[in-house]
């Protein structure tokens, strides 16, 4: 398919473009261009879906060289997916950074250039099916990541933003290494060429390259152990921000851990390596939830809860390698739900924190008094969010968790039920810890101000999203089904 | 052994020590002098790896421009230094 | 053809009111009654639509599929429309009641709000089609109760509400794991008359028996059954409408409404029996009984000692269900209406002595029957119910529930129910006595409303006990009648005993 | 073994060293260093490696160009991060305590 | 940092090294192998000379994205010099010498830089070396206080530094009709892949010492 109007490409080249324009226009500027920008991008997402599910899955020769000497992007219903969250993100994201940089110039100088570059990278990451050039997607994701929670200055998001920053470059440094040994192994790095070559039996430099790549992609997943660099950069960051990374950016790498671990090295997965997996995942279930639970700032709260709801990403693993079919579908139906619906919830979760925040101008739970009548839709969509994170139906995250208990049960494996439901009570007890909070009467020194209509409307259309996917979640596991098959 | 193979023994022998020194030298100043040696050996060593292009970047980049960069640094962390603190 | 859409109209016109009501400007309080009535009308002019069309064998449904294999299913049975009926019928009392309760009060937009969405998740309960529905609507009802409970917003109320969610919310995990497993088992089981699990493979008896005992652990939560009645008591900081739901319809009623959906409709009353699940069931049930009728003797507080009396009398409802034969089922589900109307007057009652003259404590009850005739006739009416004179409310379930334990055999529960019934009295003639015979003191605790001509308090908090009151008196009277509660719970068994 | 085998060696004692430094060593500037240093033994294993064969290979020369270019622009971040933090708390080096800790500022 | 954890991290970082040298002997032979192929697709490309070939043809789709790391890299370093505290170097007036010096150099540098781009179609060479020169020129200049004026903060610096993403992006698009993404006609392959080139040239040198400038504390 070579028309003008094909949406793969423009998916990666739009927001390049724009990114550029905004840094062209001038410190602050471009916002509206990028919420124009961001809904096309939107249109393009789902245009690419439509394709996909009439046709099925896309590998794409950029140059039309093809692989092995060019770099192919392929887009199968994983990717579309992925994609499709992203725009649905970052739109009304878009939307609340306008109204929140309004109210707090801090940090508005480039926010857009860099947004827009995250995307991009974001996007081609998403797309792209040649191990090198997601080595570079992996640092310009990396990079306007790091950009971003630097970008409002100051001790605490500096400090955090360098921790970031070495974890992130440490973690592509030894993806890198594992490209290189892939490409000294075949001499190629292309996912179509090389998918077939992969067996049991590969030599042991491929098995320590796919140690090596899951390991930096892990460290720059964040799981636990590796999450020391999260809540201090999303906790810091201006709120738009941590929303971005909090829903997206740990999504991107995850999704790579994903696609790796069940095509490419798929013929290497071991049992014990998959088991492992699903117990750093249950650890970071009950870390973070616990550290949540302890944290007197609300959005460090809520970053620590990003913790704990990566580990549901990694429940899926020891769920869906060396099972039967159809318990590994819904075990990754489930991992892939979690993913999305965790976006839009934590998207959410962390615009409303912000909106409390400009609107009591502290961050701190203990005086979150009266939001409840000042900011009700802000409380209700933070609600609503916390509902999905804690699982409740009918939300995404109950979907999720539907899947993957099932998948648990259908497997035996009944302690990650266990795991779970744990989660989703600890979490309930740190949602609502911020909740009794708001539903007490303004403190006496406190005064709670009101904030602009489109931070309410836009974090509520996130928090209602994230609802709703629990009710018209079917359609986005067909989705997802395209090019799972091979 | 061949001429070739000894060059290229010294050339990695002399990458490692000025890498490992780099790292572990007491002064900051010193270790940004041996890391821009370690630059250049890299681009001797991509010269021998047949990579021209490589070795020019290196030298202009890696070693002149990071170089550069690092010293700065230096210059800067001495000024802060040199000041009573606030 | 709009049938199926029936239920699900039932469920939005209380949640969609309530959405609304969120959103209101505190001051909206024409617009915001206007919406509150017009909801309760419309849920109850469809109700009576379709109580016709199941009296004719008709059934609504409504199905959507959420996930593959994961259906949420709103069906009109004759078992849900028992209790969507009474949930309709006393919603609109206590929200009329409420209005008077929370007149000049601050935050009545949240309160309404919730109290909508607390309905529409009590209605949804009753209507579930199989358990995932059951689930989420359980779960929903947690949600909208929990800022009702803490709606005072002071320290007790928070600590209350903390408990209250620690319980509920364990008690929903326990009924998640139960319906997975039991979906993992037997695919989607949706509740059908006679339960569908007896084709089950024999050497899946054990694990049945599990889930049983989970789900039963997770809806016992909400059913206060002892020991996990710890939040009911404790809830009891509410404001007196919300006691009043809690108590006689929502919470309690859906923990005891979905024991009855699994001992029938999932497993099957005969397959249940088969399992050996029953009689432990009873003995829980008659446990529970004994037990909060013996709390509530020392209870001084008025309030409390309702609650502990709450507990006891849900548990009847239990035991109905235990009871195997359909006598008992008709004793057990007849109460779920007669306990709620009979509580609910009782409740309004205890609100109307606090909002009036600062009442909380039986011991400050004296005389109050001659300061407040009305409110007391009322409270007496309900006492007396509850202790099961004939010919009220209360003689009607326990007569049935009698017969039951005969029909199944197991005797000594009517030990049980006169051990109660005299516990009862114990607990609520010496308050009549109190209220009627003792001379008034000379002034009343904190009196906020002062006798205006012959309202000896304001309408809108004597109309809604007086209507149950009178309730209580006509279903006892009428049961025999055709549409009486008697009448529905016996065609009720009829079906479920069919096959 | 050819010569270019021996380089991917010698890349493959760099990566240890680079990353034991980084994990180390404390200074801030060191750990810039480290990371290049480390980069530098990526690199020599993409081309030592490509080239075992002795056939020079463009395709990964190519891809180390891309790389060295991305080093030098984060190794530029890294040091702007450093500055400010030297600007900020006086030192060079990741304050150990608890971030969340500190006093939030704005 | 405690002695033990030290010891684990060394002993670590040498049983890797000795796992990568160990899996590096035992490397089986290529199963794809791209020389090959790069020298039989040269003639298409539209340049003579390999490494530039994949890196502006063949995988000019990573370059694409890297430029724009670069780019990237250099918006956090303005981020940050933007609350940078006043502890940058006083710009004293510069040394006369290092005037006069910058005065010769800087031109004969950008004739380097402009040779170098021009080679880079047949030989080693090509707008990253070449954009190193011209950064270095700049860097000279800038610290001889010698900066024209259009290289001071605004939107005439700020079209230099997006310059060459956006010819690249646009070369990119263009051809989209004809086929996909970045492809080039072979006809046109040298003209178009020598203009993003010069783009690039531009856009890097300025980069390059922006990044140096700008985090050397000089106020963007």
């Amino acid at each position: 398919m070579t028309d003008f109007l094909d949406p793969l490409p423009w998916l990666i080249v739009l927001p390049l473009a724009w990114g550029t324009l905004a840094f062209l226009l001038g410190p602050g500027r471009g916002g509206r261009l990028a919420v124009a920008a961001i809904a096309l991008q939107g249109v393009l997402a789902l245009q690419l879906a439509g394709q996909l599910i009439d046709s099925g899955a896309r590998v794409y020769a950029v140059g039309g060289w093809g692989a092995s000497l060019g770099i192919d992007l392929m887009a199968d219903g994983l990717a579309a997916v992925m994609l499709l969250l992203t725009q649905a993100v970052a739109l009304p994201l878009a939307v609340y950074a306008r109204g929140y940089f309004a109210a707090h110039p801090k940090g508005r100088a480039l926010f857009w250039p860099m947004t827009g570059f995250l995307l991009a990278a974001l996007n081609a990451l998403f797309l792209s099916a040649d191990l090198f050039n997601i080595y570079v997607t992996l640092e310009l994701l990396g990079l306007a990541a790091v950009g971003l929670v630097a970008i409002a200055g100051g001790r605490q998001p500096v400090t955090a933003a360098m921790r970031y920053l070495f974890a992130t470059l440490l973690g592509s440094s030894a993806y890198l290494l594992g490209v290189a040994l892939i490409y000294g192994t075949y001499g190629s790095v292309s996912l179509v060429v090389l998918t077939p070559l992969i067996h049991s039996g590969a030599p042991l430099a491929v098995t320590l390259a796919a140690a090596l790549m899951l390991l930096g992609l892990l460290l720059k997943t964040a799981l636990f152990p590796f999450h020391f660099w999260l809540p201090p950069a999303h906790g810091g960051a201006p709120a738009p921000v941590s929303a971005l990374l909090s829903a997206l950016v740990i999504k991107a790498t995850f999704y790579l851990v994903l696609r790796l671990w069940l095509e490419l090295f798929a013929p290497l997965t071991t049992v014990a390596a998959a088991q492992l997996l699903g117990v750093l995942g249950a650890a970071a279930i009950l870390w973070g939830s616990v550290l949540a639970l302890t944290q007197s700032r609300l959005k460090m709260l809520v970053a620590y809860s990003t913790v704990a709801q990566v580990g549901y990403l990694f429940l899926l693993f020891p769920l869906a390698t060396l099972v039967p079919p159809d318990a590994a579908d819904s075990a990754v139906q489930g991992g892939v739900m979690q993913a999305v619906a965790h976006g839009l919830a934590k998207a959410a979760m962390f615009a409303t924190a912000g909106s409390m925040i400009v609107a009591t101008g502290r961050d701190d739970i203990g005086h979150l008094g009266g939001i409840d009548t000042r900011l009700p839709l802000t409380l209700f969509s933070f609600g609503l969010a916390g509902v999905t994170l804690m699982g409740l139906p009918p939300s995404g995250g109950f979907s999720a968790k539907w899947l993957l208990l099932s998948a648990a049960l259908e497997t035996g494996q009944w302690w990650w039920v266990v795991v779970m439901i744990v989660g989703g009570l600890l979490t309930a007890a740190y949602v609502f810890k911020v909740l009794r909070r708001a539903f007490l009467p303004v403190a006496e020194g406190d005064h709670v101000a009101r904030v602009p209509r489109t931070l309410e409307f836009s974090a509520f259309a996130l928090a209602l999203a994230a609802i709703l996917l629990g009710l018209f979640g079917a359609p986005l596991l067909d989705l997802l089904a395209i090019g799972r098959a091979a | 052994m061949t001429p070739a193979l000894a060059f290229d023994l010294l050339l990695i022998a002399a990458l490692l020590w000025s890498a490992a020194r780099a790292l572990t030298i007491a002064d900051v100043f010193h270790a940004v002098v041996l890391f821009i040696v370690f630059g250049l050996l890299m681009a001797l060593a991509w010269a021998r790896l047949s990579a021209p292009d490589i070795a020019l970047a290196e030298a202009a980049i890696g070693a002149g421009l990071t170089g550069a960069l690092l010293l700065d640094a230096i210059g800067h962390l001495r000024a802060k230094r040199r000041e009573p603190e606030q | 053809m709009i049938d199926p859409w029936l239920p699900a109209l039932v469920v939005l016109s209380s949640l969609l009111p309530g959405l609304i009501i969120f959103f209101l400007a505190e001051s909206r309080i024409r617009l915001r009654t206007t919406l509150n009535l017009v909801g309760a009308f419309a849920k109850l002019a469809l109700i009576g639509v379709m109580l016709w069309g199941v009296l004719n064998e008709h059934e609504y449904v409504f199905r959507y599929t959420v996930l593959p294999g994961l259906d949420l299913v709103l069906r009109a049975d004759a078992l849900a429309l028992l209790f969507v009926s009474l949930s309709a019928a006393l919603w609109l009392f206590t929200t009329l009641y409420a209005i008077g309760y929370l007149e000049g009060a601050p935050n009545r937009s949240r309160f309404f709000g919730f109290f909508s969405l607390c309905v529409t998740a009590t209605v949804g309960v009753a209507m579930a089609g199989n358990l995932f529905t059951f689930f989420l609507f359980y779960e929903l009802l947690t949600l909208a109760t929990y800022p009702l409970v803490v709606h005072r917003g002071t320290e007790k109320a928070l600590r209350a509400g903390h408990v209250y969610l620690a319980y509920t919310l364990t008690g929903g995990a326990l009924l998640l794991i139960g319906t997975v497993w039991l979906y993992g088992l037997a695919g989607q089981v949706d509740f059908v008359q006679g339960g569908s699990l007896a084709a089950l493979p024999p050497e899946t008896a054990g694990q049945l028996q599990i889930i049983f005992l989970i789900l039963i652990a997770g809806l016992g939560v909400k059913a206060a059954l002892v020991p996990l009645h710890g939040w009911l008591p404790m809830a009891m900081v509410a404001p007196a409408p919300v006691s009043a739901l809690l108590h006689a319809v929502a919470v309690v009623k859906a923990g005891a409404f979905g024991i009855v959906r699994v001992v029938y409709e999932v497993y099957g009353i005969e397959f249940a029996q088969s399992l050996a699940l029953l009689l432990p069931l009873a003995i829980a049930a008659s446990i529970t009984i004994i037990w909060g009728s013996l709390r509530a003797l020392f209870q001084d507080d008025l309030k409390r000692r309702l609650a502990y009396s709450t507990v006891s009398q849900v548990a009847y409802i239990v035991l109905g269900v235990a009871l195997f034969g359909p006598l008992g089922t008709i004793g057990g589900l007849v109460h779920l209406v007669h306990q709620g109307i009979m509580k609910i007057t009782l409740f309004f009652c205890a609100g109307n002595y606090a909002e009036t003259l600062g009442i909380h404590k039986v011991s400050e009850m004296n005389g109050v029957g001659r300061r407040m005739p009305w409110t007391t006739l009322a409270f007496t009416l309900g006492a007396f119910g509850m202790i099961g004179v004939p010919p009220l409310a209360g003689f009607i379930s326990k007569w049935y529930l009698g017969l039951g334990a005969l029909e199944a055999g197991m005797p000594w529960v009517l030990a049980v129910l006169a051990a109660s019934s005299l516990l009862n009295a114990a607990y609520f003639l010496p308050i009549l006595h109190r209220a009627w015979f003792r001379p008034p003191p000379t002034a009343w605790p904190h009196e906020h409303i002062p006798q205006r001509g012959r309202w000896e308090t304001a309408p809108l908090l004597l109309l809604p006990p007086l209507a149950t009151a009178a309730a209580t008196l006509v279903v006892g009277l009428l049961a025999a009648s055709d549409f009486s509660p008697l009448d529905w719970a016996k065609l009720i068994a009829d079906r479920e005993y069919l096959q | 073994m050819s010569a270019a085998l021996l380089y991917a060696l010698a890349g493959a004692a760099l990566f240890a060293i680079g990353l034991a430094g980084l994990l180390l060593q404390p200074h801030l500037l060191r750990k810039i260093l480290a990371f290049n240093i480390l980069g530098s033994g990526a690199f020599l294993i993409l081309v030592g490696l490509g080239q075992r064969d002795g056939t020079a290979d463009p395709v990964p020369q190519a891809m180390v160009l891309t790389g060295i270019v991305v080093a030098i622009a984060a190794t530029a971040l890294a040091l702007a991060l450093a500055r400010q933090l030297l600007d900020l708390t006086g030192q060079m080096r990741l304050p150990e305590d608890r971030p969340d800790a500190e006093p939030v500022d704005d | 940092m405690k002695v033990w954890l030290t010891a684990l991290i060394a002993l670590l970082c040498s049983g890797l090294a000795l796992a990568l040298g160990a899996a590096m002997l035992a490397l089986p032979e290529f199963v794809v192998r791209l020389p090959g192929q790069v020298t039989a697709n040269l003639v298409d490309s539209g340049v003579a000379h390999p490494v530039t070939a994949v890196l502006l043809n063949f995988r000019g789709y990573d370059t694409l994205l890297e430029v724009a790391v670069l780019l990237l890299a250099l918006l956090g370093v303005f981020a940050l010099s933007h609350h940078a505290s006043g502890h940058a170097h006083p710009s004293a007036p510069a040394h006369p010498v290092l005037q006069t010096l910058a005065q010769l150099l800087a031109p004969l540098m950008v004739l380097v830089a402009g040779y170098l781009l021009w080679v880079g179609a047949h030989a080693p060479g090509g707008a990253f070396q070449a954009g190193a020169v011209l950064a270095a020129a700049g860097v000279l200049l800038g610290l001889a206080g010698l900066l024209p004026a259009w290289a001071q903060p605004g939107v005439l610096l700020r079209g230099g530094l997006a310059l060459g993403l956006l010819v690249f992006l646009a070369v990119a698009v263009a051809g989209l009709p004809q086929g996909e993404l970045l492809h080039y006609p072979p006809a046109l392959a040298g003209a178009l892949i020598l203009l993003v080139e010069a783009g690039l040239t531009l856009s890097i040198g300025l980069t390059l010492a922006g990044l140096y400038l700008a985090s050397a504390g000089w106020r963007q």
